[in-house]
């Protein structure tokens, strides 16, 4: 057999079930998506299923309907959501949640979340933006003038977990993300120590073009084809 | 004057449409603005781009030809134009504050004289969402505010101070609404355009802040 | 005509000597490549005929041999450098300009280097990194402890122009690279105000899937064809 | 003590290679490191990853074969293994930062007893060359030294305190010399092989810094 990255060690979990049985309570858990698009609907009801508890949620949107992260806040299993967007129509279950004094937000603009988990993926200690300057989402920030430009200090947000969704994973984890599905899952991928990938079809190794991966396996652990159970 | 002069919402779309200068590149916020890209005219090659990483936003897709994974900001479904590419949403964020981005055509819920902007949270709400509008406001080359004049029930949103929390300070160059097209200047808040149906003096009487005529600048 | 992304804008310049010849004295030029791969030889030997003087070179390496930036030193047009790796066989004409003391080096650790270069791409204030701490490369440094890690403070690192490399352009800009020639090309095409590409090869709009661009053409300025005088 | 007694740079080689735990994500600094390369066992699957974003570098390409696109940090001539893929310069360091990258393997010119690691800049030149070895020095899990046990003219280059510009302090874990492999741990540099022809009294007769045989540990 011809030599591989990673020397053909198998990336490919059974079951959404099994890949995400051993999150523990109290994880920090990067969730991709924008709306419903990119979202690993799969995995996310694994987790909702599996019932760890006391969860820290990091994810742009905090859920609509019944699937994906609104199970999780329907379950109860999480304990603080750090989001963009969190008040959409189609919330209710984050609403409850959040209403019961269940769950903590922590809203966080767009640009500054993507770039806090970057930040954290790129092993860096912190960064400033000018982003959130001046309004009450910087209250107990640090401020700082560096060139007449004034900027606060953002940190990173690193997960225990990252739950991500692709369309295509080779069997080193190389992934390939279709379209605006990309969104936040690279970066997520990047920034836990523990990557989980729903992904549509896997392919065999060597059949991407190194040019084309979105994103490389090496920052990938498990992955779950849609197809399984 | 007539409480009911104003501009349709889509006639206030495609007035900021005509003000995108061709070949730029441009971030429609959810809302209001995103009505903005049926307006474009399609020779000015405009670059429709969105926070959530797709440049070279085209028209809205034909009923049964949408795909599920090209979406814009507020999460409509949207085409691609040849020639159109995608970034992760870290690199989104880079193109926003990064400098190459020239206009941001933000929604609002009150502008300040000076140029603040409310729109993420009203203060009766307890959950905002901000999204990407603070990230927008602060990166845009220009960012151009669009909502109603005057909110139900009748109060001006354009205010000497907002009193909902602010999305940035000192960041609106422009105004759009049903009845002005007004910009934020260090002189202070110039009328550039008023709707036929409606005088300054009428403008001044919806409008919480000192209003200067065009020719005052 | 169909429609496309910048409504047809020709961004195709004719010559690498037009391309780069509004380039000022004192200009801030990120140069990508790494080693002699990905390096635009062609822009960098039109900008040496060209006789801007005082320039500040932003690139990993600091040219070997008679071309490229090399070419630049020679001919006596940099007075600032910033790279990582200047010290090499074949830099004679880097090494010759350094100890007539008319070149100033900024040694940068290389991560840090390509860090500062997103930063100002990103448009972000500075951020905090490990690396270079304890080590008289942090000298006038500011210095902070995060979470019980001490990190330096790194400022973004901007270009008036970006001078890269790319192996397929279509005709609105988006690129492509090839295997290592990606390296600091694409975060320098990000960070610079004006971006010049020299490609290999240009194809139509359209003929590139939105997920195969490497870098979108909202980052390019100029692209020149390597086939072009 | 024979002054010659050591092991070539291809037993050294051999040696850190036989270390690297199958399926880890490696990188091999520039000058001896990256000679290990050629002496991993194809079926360990270690990745190899270079700072110039080349992921899954296979063994060097037949003379005739060589991509000229497909680099080490080395600027040497590699190849890609089925599977492979490529990062940008930002995206590499965020690989070699972020908590992603096993093992760095680095040149060093000296190491202290508390794993201060200097190797970029020697004294007596003005202009040093660090590349991407602070980034890995402190991104890396484990930092592995390699180098000769001795300069040229004799002298340790494992020392009490290191003499030239550091690079990162206290970030070896284990230095690879021609003489031996040592730990670095908080009781101090544990010896944990001596090349069979020395003594571990010949080891410290060429060493600047206090050695502790295995047992010790």
């Amino acid at each position: 057999m011809a030599q591989t990255v990673g020397g053909g060690r198998n990336k490919l979990w059974s079951s959404a079930r099994l890949a995400v049985a051993d999150i523990s309570d109290g994880a920090v858990v990067l969730v991709g998506g924008f709306g419903d698009v990119g979202v690993p609907f799969r995995l996310l009801d694994a987790l909702a299923a599996h019932t760890a508890r006391g969860l820290t949620v990091v994810s742009n949107n905090c859920g609509t309907g019944e699937r994906g992260l609104a199970a999780l806040f329907k379950a109860g299993l999480v304990s603080k959501a750090c989001a963009s967007f969190p008040s959409q129509s189609g919330n209710h279950h984050f609403k409850a949640a959040f209403d019961r004094g269940e769950v903590e937000l922590e809203l966080i603009p767009q640009g500054t979340l993507a770039e806090r988990i970057r930040c954290a993926g790129a092993g860096l200690g912190g960064f400033y933006t000018r982003t959130g300057f001046g309004t009450e989402l910087a209250d107990g920030h640090q401020t700082r003038e560096i060139n007449g430009v004034r900027y606060i200090l953002e940190l990173p947000l690193r997960g225990d977990v990252a739950l991500i969704s692709a369309d295509v994973a080779d069997e080193a984890g190389n992934l390939r993300f279709r379209r605006s599905a990309r969104n936040f899952n690279p970066v997520m991928a990047m920034a836990a120590g523990l990557t989980i990938v729903q992904v549509n079809r896997i392919i065999p190794v060597g059949a991407l073009d190194p040019d084309d991966v979105h994103l490389p396996g090496v920052f990938v652990d498990r992955l779950v084809e849609l197809t399984s159970p | 004057m007539s409480p009911k002069a104003g501009w349709a919402l889509d006639e206030i779309a495609a007035r900021i449409a005509r003000d995108l200068e061709p070949g730029s590149c441009v971030n429609l916020g959810i809302g209001m603005p995103i009505r903005v890209g049926a307006h474009l005219d399609p020779a000015a090659g405009v670059i429709l781009t969105s926070e959530n990483g797709l440049i070279g936003i085209g028209p809205p897709p034909e009923p049964n030809r949408h795909d599920p994974d090209v979406i814009d900001a507020g999460k409509g479904p949207v085409t691609l134009l040849p020639g159109a590419s995608v970034l992760d949403h870290a690199d989104a964020f880079a193109l926003i504050r990064g400098g190459r981005l020239d206009v941001g055509v933000l929604g609002a819920f009150q502008v300040s004289q000076r140029g603040d902007l409310a729109s993420w949270r009203r203060p009766t709400e307890p959950l905002g969402s901000v999204g990407g509008a603070m990230d927008i406001a602060v990166g845009a080359r220009k960012r151009y505010a669009v909502m109603m004049h005057c909110d139900k029930s009748g109060e001006p949103k354009i205010v000497q101070y907002c009193t909902y929390p602010l999305t940035a300070p000192r960041c609106v160059n422009r105004i759009y609404t049903d009845m002005a097209v007004i910009d934020v200047t260090e002189q202070g808040l110039v009328v550039r355009e008023i709707h036929p149906g409606l005088s300054l003096a009428d403008l001044r009487a919806v409008t919480g802040a000192s209003l200067l005529p065009l020719a005052a600048n």
